[in-house]
């Protein structure tokens, strides 16, 4: 299997790479994935069904608990007939669909066959997190292909959507398949279901799986993100927004609800969110012209179906689910492929433009019929053996709470499907058309047959099944198996005999019959009740709210915190730095210190803070720096009498020094600061300045209050008596600078380097090279970079 | 560490935080020179009571101040003097090009804070696209 | 293979000395530059090797022993950061070179980025925390020179706020580097661990505290980040990559170090961590978002990354440690790679406004290809290494049961994926909006000399590598984390037996 | 990135004022004066500055302190001469002296570890030489030879870069209005 995935990665590189050279051949190329991956699964599909899957792992990082566990079961079987299938056929259709060969075809096809091999990863995954990589994969490329015409900013809206809302769901997810995880000790699947954990923790986290599984299956109230995605090309649409990926959410429900649908809240959920979703997807696309986002609501409808079939956790009615999941993936693909075929040859996919077909059309035509009705639920179709079941299955063993509600909305729903499948085909055969609108249909060429046999053969599948449901007993049967082991599910038959369930489904057509014969009021009061609740935001509208939030949140807090205001950026640095430790520092102040040490510091101190404050308020920039020159010398004094000469001379030469670097460097500057609008006032100043002074007094006093507490010795101690006997010093402070401690001293110097060659580098740059003995760190602004400059403008 | 310069190491902080707060490179930078002497008081008297000069042979080493902050005061005095000197020239080049030394905010942030309640976060055709999707997706 | 433990610092200072003397031949200099970053290169693989088979390497700097010299220590931690820093460092050079604009135009380039080089090794390799202080200065003073290379208004402007916030910083760290002496009598970071214990408790959550919001400033956490965005865009191309890549990790790594290695776990500061590490990523993420700069909107990214590195230290758990070490590592690379990449467009497209430029993925589709996967790993999408990293916290963050911090990081990852989305979208997609950027992308100019191109590639390579070898570094990680959380393993193998 | 200010007439008016001061020149007592206790202090200073750096390891000084003193005999040098006296004082270039200084100094260190000692471990060079006798030549002082080099290349850097060229000199024609300096534009 893993040699299969990779086969799809490879595959997918390539053809992105050797994208001029395919062209639209590379359709062809992507083509051999999905056989490979059929092939394969042929040969393995009698064992698989007689119940013994095939596992592989693959440790990824040990330390996580990260490995990618593959397991194909017979449910995994059903996905990869249908990944594969579909893909296979998709690739095929793109041979037709893409007639003339554009720039970012191949890349296209390497994308599809990328998404291929990670939707393929989702459904063999039997690890939660290898699910969760393969599942959030598929978003960037579904991402990358919703966008694929990039220059068309609709497209990039839905593609950014599309991401954030399923991306925002992968998230939520991932948090809940930790702590499944985690509190289960196990990733695996099968191993859940065996052993499954229970607890609020647990309880909670099923929510945030739902959560996940909702957004990525297009459930309301985050199914708005899947019409966006319709701005793809119409393959994409028909591949990863109809048949698989749409899916995954209902794949993950699939997987989980034998194990977790009788915990917490998780039926509750599952059902109203799916049976809400069900109506009203089939309430918008019953609104729709547009032939394919018609199909787009209709597949917000169905998944919101398989919700509701798998997500009770009641064996007969997950089978059901299975049905449907198959019967769907061929109508809907094929559906999609005649869309695409009519918006490929007429221009428009708009109901209101099209006039009916020529004779020519006829295979087409036939597909949209029988399709439409395998959709709708008419006898004889595929899609009915699985409404069928479904209805029955909630009849005969949907004793659960809130059962009969369900019902009555899977009923309801059914006929606003039947209802838009008609829409659909009347909209083929031209009834909407509109007599103001140009005829872009009746004279329009008839496709070719690579382009219309994709979908002949959903359509001819979508009657064998629903004419012999029991060739896929087997399947169907051990699929189930595969979900919840140990079940007795029972054989597919056309004909169960006379029921409830049959009942319902006359009801549902009957009741199709009549609103698709009213369609005219239905469609006046759809708009009149769509009016009245104007003021609920669509998902649409709330998606573009919250992306106003968060931009509008972003601009604030930025402006607030982010002001380019460097005295306040002081301002809040220094009283974090100090008030923040204060808390520490100030619960272990009790006694204070001698008051001074020797008489003589108090001559110093007073010189010192006079010469600070006169620092601080002199006008004049000179008679400042000669101020802090002051300073510098009451501390060589200071210093002096603290028995550090090193110190004092040092301190002594640097202040001469940098006095005179000041001097020089402020006679160029304006004598004395004119008033310049201080960025915090005066007195906030004070305060900031006099809380610094505080704290670092606590500080000081605080630290040294501390060192009885302390037993070994000063670091020096060992440094005094090694000082002369090791390191042949008599001046501990040298010794200590160029021995003990070099490595200190080692790096100052290399500071001082860099120092002096920033200096000259930067006083210098731009001034002419007077002459050759000048010192060599300036621009060298004749030199071979400067020939070629990007404008400055740019920058 | 007596009280007195604890006091001292304090009062310089404090004078050179309020420099730190103006908008002036060069008051800025007298600013970091008195934070920095006071850090080295306090570096300083970190070595505990002083005494006299740590000279093997002078004097009986009980009486020796610690040498250990001095070395460090030291190392520390002579990096802040190559980053005066940085800051120097920075200021230099500044009056090169502004004729003054004001640290002047930030433009981009300013443009931010100033845009802060416009709200369109992509372009605005992207936004039409999503209005228009909005109206689809009505029921 | 303790002789080998000060080569990173030492090599790079004395090539920086001769490229000083050799200021007049770029050709000279670039030789000794290359040599130099190559053989720390090595170097640091060996000492990774070593270190992880045969426990922490100690050499004692002048042969003095501990705690009277200065200690050079290598655990894993610092090793596995050498190598990192040593990649990076290299690569950015050759980036650089290719690049023929401030490297060409200085003589000052190659010297300051050497002395960079060393500084950076020199904080991952000390054991003493004075001479952390003085590493810290090494690199923050050449990362000055770096910054304001070339002197441009907007670099003066920026280079004066960063210089001043890094000197106050410093003035800080010495202030508590004093108080520090001043109560425990030694700086030996070994000595440290074992005397902070005895002091009362108050004074030790002050010391952890103040160490914490030092080291805060250098990496850029909440609230004393201000300075990061301000001024890393300004730097010349290459040089953002490096900062952005490399000096606010050493300020995690200094916080991860003090805070494990010194204080006691009652005086960790796991909850103030907790809090800082929640508004970092936030304040983060939302600032990226404001911007329009493609560079100030990834520098805005780096702060709020820091707070993942944060949150993974503040949960004070083997897993929570080990995520964090991933992340950090992860992140340097990722960075890196995006802020290469960064240049890549403004030298393509003339610009790096998102509002100016477009559709790149078809005239410059290298360079669409070498965004995403650094971007798609930065946004933490699976399989790339910036997952496995967020795997790793979050389920860290569960355990702890730390729920909101949990919800945080998860909501960041999302504005993170968003932000990624919109670069994506309007650098990559669409068209340029600006007839100058039209211009001149149809020059020759604009073309990006290959060697620019390679080492973003080898950059983005490492990155790809980071995820197909998460395996074993997440293992190495784990073991850096179970040494971390055992500081008497460090403070043996520094002051030896029975100390 | 930041748009030059421009000047007010005020901020002209005063920096206009600095230039005066700037470019006073001295008179020709002041200059003797200057001259002369140059003159004698120079060497002095000098002279002082070598034992600091001979003297450090065992009494008050050092390589810091040594270079620091060199550092303020060439402040000196410069106020009553110019840059160019500065620059003249040392054969080598500053850049040389500041290379050599940190490469000596680099090398001393890195020296041991090549003979298979720590980094820095000090080491004692002895000869006895017909006239000098008995010579003793310690690494450490040599590394510290190394930090006054490096602290001299500094100072004169320092003066190099902030030293010649009085304001309004024709040479400086780069007031910010140079056309490699961007104006940056924002759109909006």
């Amino acid at each position: 299997m893993f040699a299969l995935l990779a086969l799809h990665l490879v595959l997918g590189v390539v053809i992105v790479a050797a994208g001029r050279i395919l062209g639209r051949q590379a359709f062809l190329v992507a083509a051999v994935a999905p056989a490979a991956m059929l092939i394969w699964a042929a040969t393995k599909a009698n064992d698989v069904l007689d119940g013994k899957p095939v596992t592989e792992s693959f440790v990824w990082v040990a330390g996580l608990d990260l490995t990618i566990d593959l397991r194909f079961d017979a449910f995994a079987l059903v996905m990869v007939t249908l990944v594969s299938g579909i893909g296979l056929l998709i690739c095929i259709y793109s041979l037709g669909y893409f007639t003339a060969t554009k720039p970012g075809l191949a890349r296209l096809a390497g994308i599809l066959t990328l998404f291929a091999g990670a939707m393929l990863g989702v459904v063999l995954s039997d690890h939660l997190i290898a699910l969760f990589i393969f599942w959030e994969l598929t978003s960037v490329t579904s991402y990358l292909l919703i966008g694929n015409d990039d220059t068309n900013p609709r497209a990039r809206a839905a593609a950014l959507q599309a991401l954030f809302i399923t991306g925002a769901g992968g998230l939520v997810m991932l948090a809940g398949l930790i702590i499944i995880g985690q509190s289960a000790g196990t990733y695996l699947i099968s191993e859940l279901l065996v052993a499954p954990p229970s607890g609020n923790v647990v309880n909670v986290a099923l929510v945030l799986v739902l959560i996940g599984a909702f957004t990525k299956s297009a459930q309301a109230p985050f199914s708005s993100w899947l019409p966006g995605a319709m701005v793809a090309p119409t393959p994409v649409s028909a591949y990863l927004h109809s048949a698989t990926m749409v899916k995954a959410g209902v794949y993950l429900v699939a997987r989980l609800a034998p194990i977790f649908a009788i915990q917490g809240n998780w039926r509750l959920i599952v059902l109203s969110v799916g049976a809400f979703t069900m109506v009203v997807g089939g309430l918008r696309a019953l609104r729709q012209n547009d032939l394919k986002l018609l199909l787009a609501y209709g597949t917000v409808s169905q998944l919101g179906f398989m919700m509701l079939l798998f997500g009770v956790g009641e064996y007969h009615i997950a089978e059901a689910g299975v049905v449907l999941i198959l019967a769907h993936a061929a109508f809907k693909a094929a559906l999609f492929m005649v869309v695409g075929i009519v918006d490929h040859e007429t221009g428009t996919r708009d109901i209101r433009a099209l006039h009916g077909f020529g004779k020519s059309w006829r295979p087409v035509q036939a597909v949209a019929v029988l399709s439409a009705a395998s959709m709708a639920g008419v006898p004889l179709m595929f899609g009915f053996i699985a409404k069928e079941k479904g209805l029955g299955g909630y009849v005969e063993y949907g004793d659960f709470v809130g059962e009969t509600v369900v019902l009555i909305a899977i009923v309801v729903a059914s006929m606003l499907t039947f209802a838009y499948s008609a829409r659909f085909v009347l909209g083929i055969y031209g009834v909407f058309g509109l007599d103001d609108r140009d005829d872009v249909s009746r004279s329009a060429h008839a496709p070719g047959i690579v382009f219309w046999a994709p979908a002949g053969l959903l359509a001819f599948f979508t009657v064998l099944f629903g004419v012999f449901p029991q060739l896929l007993d087997r399947l169907v049967e051990g699929a189930t198996l595969a979900l919840y082991p140990g079940s007795s599910p029972k054989p597919l038959e056309l004909w169960a005999g006379f029921n409830e369930a049959l009942l319902l489904s006359a009801i549902v057509i009957l009741g199709g019959v009549v609103l698709t014969l009213m369609r005219t009021k239905v469609a006046r009061a759809q708009r009149r009740g769509s009016e009245a609740i104007r003021f609920l935001p669509t998902g649409d509208e709330a998606f573009a709210g919250v992306l106003r939030g968060i931009s509008v949140t972003s601009r604030r807090v930025t402006a607030v915190v982010q002001n380019g205001s460097l005295p306040i950026y002081i301002a809040i640095i220094v009283l974090t730095v100090t008030l923040v430790p204060l808390t520490g520092f100030a619960r272990d102040i009790d006694t204070l210190p001698d008051f001074v040490e020797q008489r003589v510091h108090i001559g110093f101190v007073a010189l010192i803070t006079a010469a600070a404050l006169g620092a601080s308020v002199v006008r004049h920039r000179i008679a400042a720096a000669l101020m802090l020159g002051a300073v510098g010398y009451s501390m060589a004094g200071l210093y002096v009498t603290m028995g550090a000469p090193d110190l004092a001379l040092t301190q002594f030469s640097i202040e001469t020094l940098s006095t005179v670097l000041f001097v020089l460097v402020l006679r160029f500057l304006p004598r004395s600061w004119r008033h310049h609008a201080p960025a915090i006032a005066a007195p906030m100043r004070i305060a900031v300045a006099a809380a610094v002074g505080v704290a670092i007094f606590v500080f000081a006093l605080s630290a040294s209050n501390a060192r009885p507490d302390v037993s070994g010795p000063q670091q020096s101690e060992v440094m005094i008596e090694d000082s002369y006997s090791e390191a042949k010093g008599q001046n501990v402070v040298n010794v200590i600078l160029v021995d003990f401690r070099g490595w200190d001293t080692m790096g100052e110097i290399t500071v001082l380097l860099v120092a002096a060659v920033g200096v000259v580098s930067l006083a210098r740059t731009g001034r002419r090279r007077d002459d050759t003995d000048a010192p060599v760190f300036e621009e060298i602004s004749d030199g071979e970079s400067s020939e070629q400059k990007m404008p400055e403008a740019l920058r | 560490m007596t009280v007195l310069l604890a006091f001292a190491a304090a009062f310089l902080f404090a004078t050179g935080t309020w420099l730190l707060l103006q908008r002036r490179l060069s008051r800025i930078l007298i600013g970091i020179g008195l934070v920095g002497h006071g850090s080295n008081i306090l570096l300083l008297t970190s070595g505990g009571p002083s005494g006299v000069a740590p000279i093997i042979g002078s004097a009986p080493a009980v009486d020796f101040s610690d040498p250990l902050p001095q070395a460090l005061a030291l190392t520390s005095i002579v990096i802040t003097f190559g980053v005066t000197a940085f800051l120097l020239a920075l200021g230099y080049r500044s009056w090169r090009i502004t004729h003054d030394d004001v640290v002047e905010d930030d433009v981009e942030d300013r443009f931010i804070a100033r845009r802060r309640s416009e709200d369109h976060i992509v372009s605005d055709t992207e936004d039409a696209a999503r209005a228009q999707a909005a109206e689809e997706d009505r029921l | 293979m303790n002789a080998l433990i000060p080569l990173p610092v030492i090599l790079p200072i004395l090539g920086a000395a001769l490229c000083v003397i050799a200021a007049r031949s770029r050709t000279v200099q670039r030789v000794l530059s290359l040599a130099v970053l190559t053989t720390n290169v090595v170097v640091s693989v060996i000492l990774l090797i070593r270190v992880d088979d045969d426990g922490i390497g100690v050499t004692q700097a002048g042969g003095w022993r501990a705690p009277l010299g200065i200690t050079l220590v290598v655990d894993r931690l610092a090793a596995v950061m050498l190598v990192v820093s040593s990649l990076m460092l290299l690569s950015v050079l050759i980036y650089a070179i290719g690049q023929r604009e401030e490297e060409a135009r200085f003589a000052a380039f190659n010297p300051v980025y050497l002395v960079l080089a060393a500084g950076v090794s020199a904080s991952f390799i000390t054991g003493d925390l004075f001479n952390l202080f003085v590493a810290f200065e090494m690199m923050l003073v050449a990362s000055y020179v770096l910054l304001t290379l070339g002197g441009r208004p907007g670099q003066v402007r920026s280079g004066m706020s960063y210089v001043v916030i890094s000197l106050i910083a410093s003035t800080f760290f010495i202030t508590a580097l004093a108080l520090i002496y001043a109560a425990t009598g030694t700086v030996n970071m070994a000595q440290l661990s074992e005397r902070i214990p005895e002091l009362p408790s108050g004074v030790q959550v002050g010391f952890s505290l103040l160490l914490i919001l030092v080291f805060g400033i250098k990496a850029g956490v909440f609230p004393l980040f201000f300075w990061l965005p301000d001024s890393y865009p300004t730097a010349p191309g290459a040089i953002t990559a490096v900062f952005a890549g490399l000096l606010t990790k050493v300020g995690v790594y200094a916080i991860i170090r003090s805070q494990t290695l010194l204080f006691p776990p009652d005086a960790q500061q796991g909850t103030v961590l907790l809090v800082i590490a929640g508004f970092t990523m936030v304040v983060g993420v939302l600032g990226a978002l404001a911007q329009d700069d493609l560079r100030r909107m990834l520098s805005f990214h780096i702060v709020s990354h820091i707070g993942y590195m944060i949150f993974g230290l503040a949960l004070f758990t083997i897993a929570g440690i080990a995520a964090a070490v991933f992340y950090v590592v992860h992140h340097i690379v990722v960075k890196t790679a995006l802020f290469l990449v960064a240049g890549l467009v403004e030298h393509r497209a003339g610009s790096d406004r998102l509002s100016r430029v477009g559709g790149l993925v078809r005239s410059a589709p290298m360079i669409a290809v070498l965004f995403a996967f650094p971007a798609l790993s930065i946004a933490g999408l699976p399989p790339f290494s910036g997952f496995v990293g967020k795997f790793g916290l979050v389920s860290a963050g569960i355990d702890s049961t730390d729920w909101v911090i949990v919800a945080v990081s998860l909501l960041v990852s999302l504005l993170t994926m968003y932000v990624m989305g919109r670069i994506w979208s309007d650098v990559f997609w669409g068209e340029p909006e600006d007839p100058e950027v039209v211009e001149w992308m149809e020059t020759d100019a604009s073309r990006v000399p290959w060697l620019m191109t390679s080492a973003t590639a080898a950059v983005v390579v490492m990155s790809l590598l980071l995820m197909v070898f998460a395996g074993p570094l997440y293992s190495y990680a784990e073991r850096t984390a179970a040494e971390l959380l055992h500081p008497e393993i460090y403070v043996e193998s520094v002051l030896g037996e029975g100390s | 990135m930041s748009e030059p200010m421009p000047p007010t007439p005020e901020d002209v008016e005063s920096s206009q004022a600095a230039e005066r001061s700037a470019n006073r020149r001295l008179t020709v007592t002041e200059m003797l004066i200057l001259d002369t206790s140059v003159k004698i202090l120079y060497p002095a200073i000098l002279v002082l500055a070598l034992y600091f750096l001979f003297a450090g390891h065992n009494r008050p000084g050092g390589g810091f302190v040594s270079g620091l003193m060199v550092g303020a005999a060439l402040s000196l040098r410069f106020v009553s001469g110019d840059a160019e006296a500065v620059r003249s004082t040392f054969r080598l270039s500053s850049h040389m002296i500041l290379g050599l200084g940190l490469a000596l100094s680099a090398t001393v260190a890195l020296m041991p570890v090549l003979l298979g000692g720590s980094i820095l471990e000090h080491g004692e060079l002895e000869y006895d030489l017909p006239i000098f006798h008995h010579v003793k030549l310690t690494s450490t002082f040599a590394f510290d030879l190394g930090v006054a080099l490096v602290v001299i290349g500094l100072v004169l850097m320092a003066f190099a870069a902030f030293g010649d060229g009085r304001v309004g000199d024709p040479g400086d024609e780069d007031d910010g209005s140079d056309d490699r300096l961007p104006k940056v534009r924002i759109r909006r």
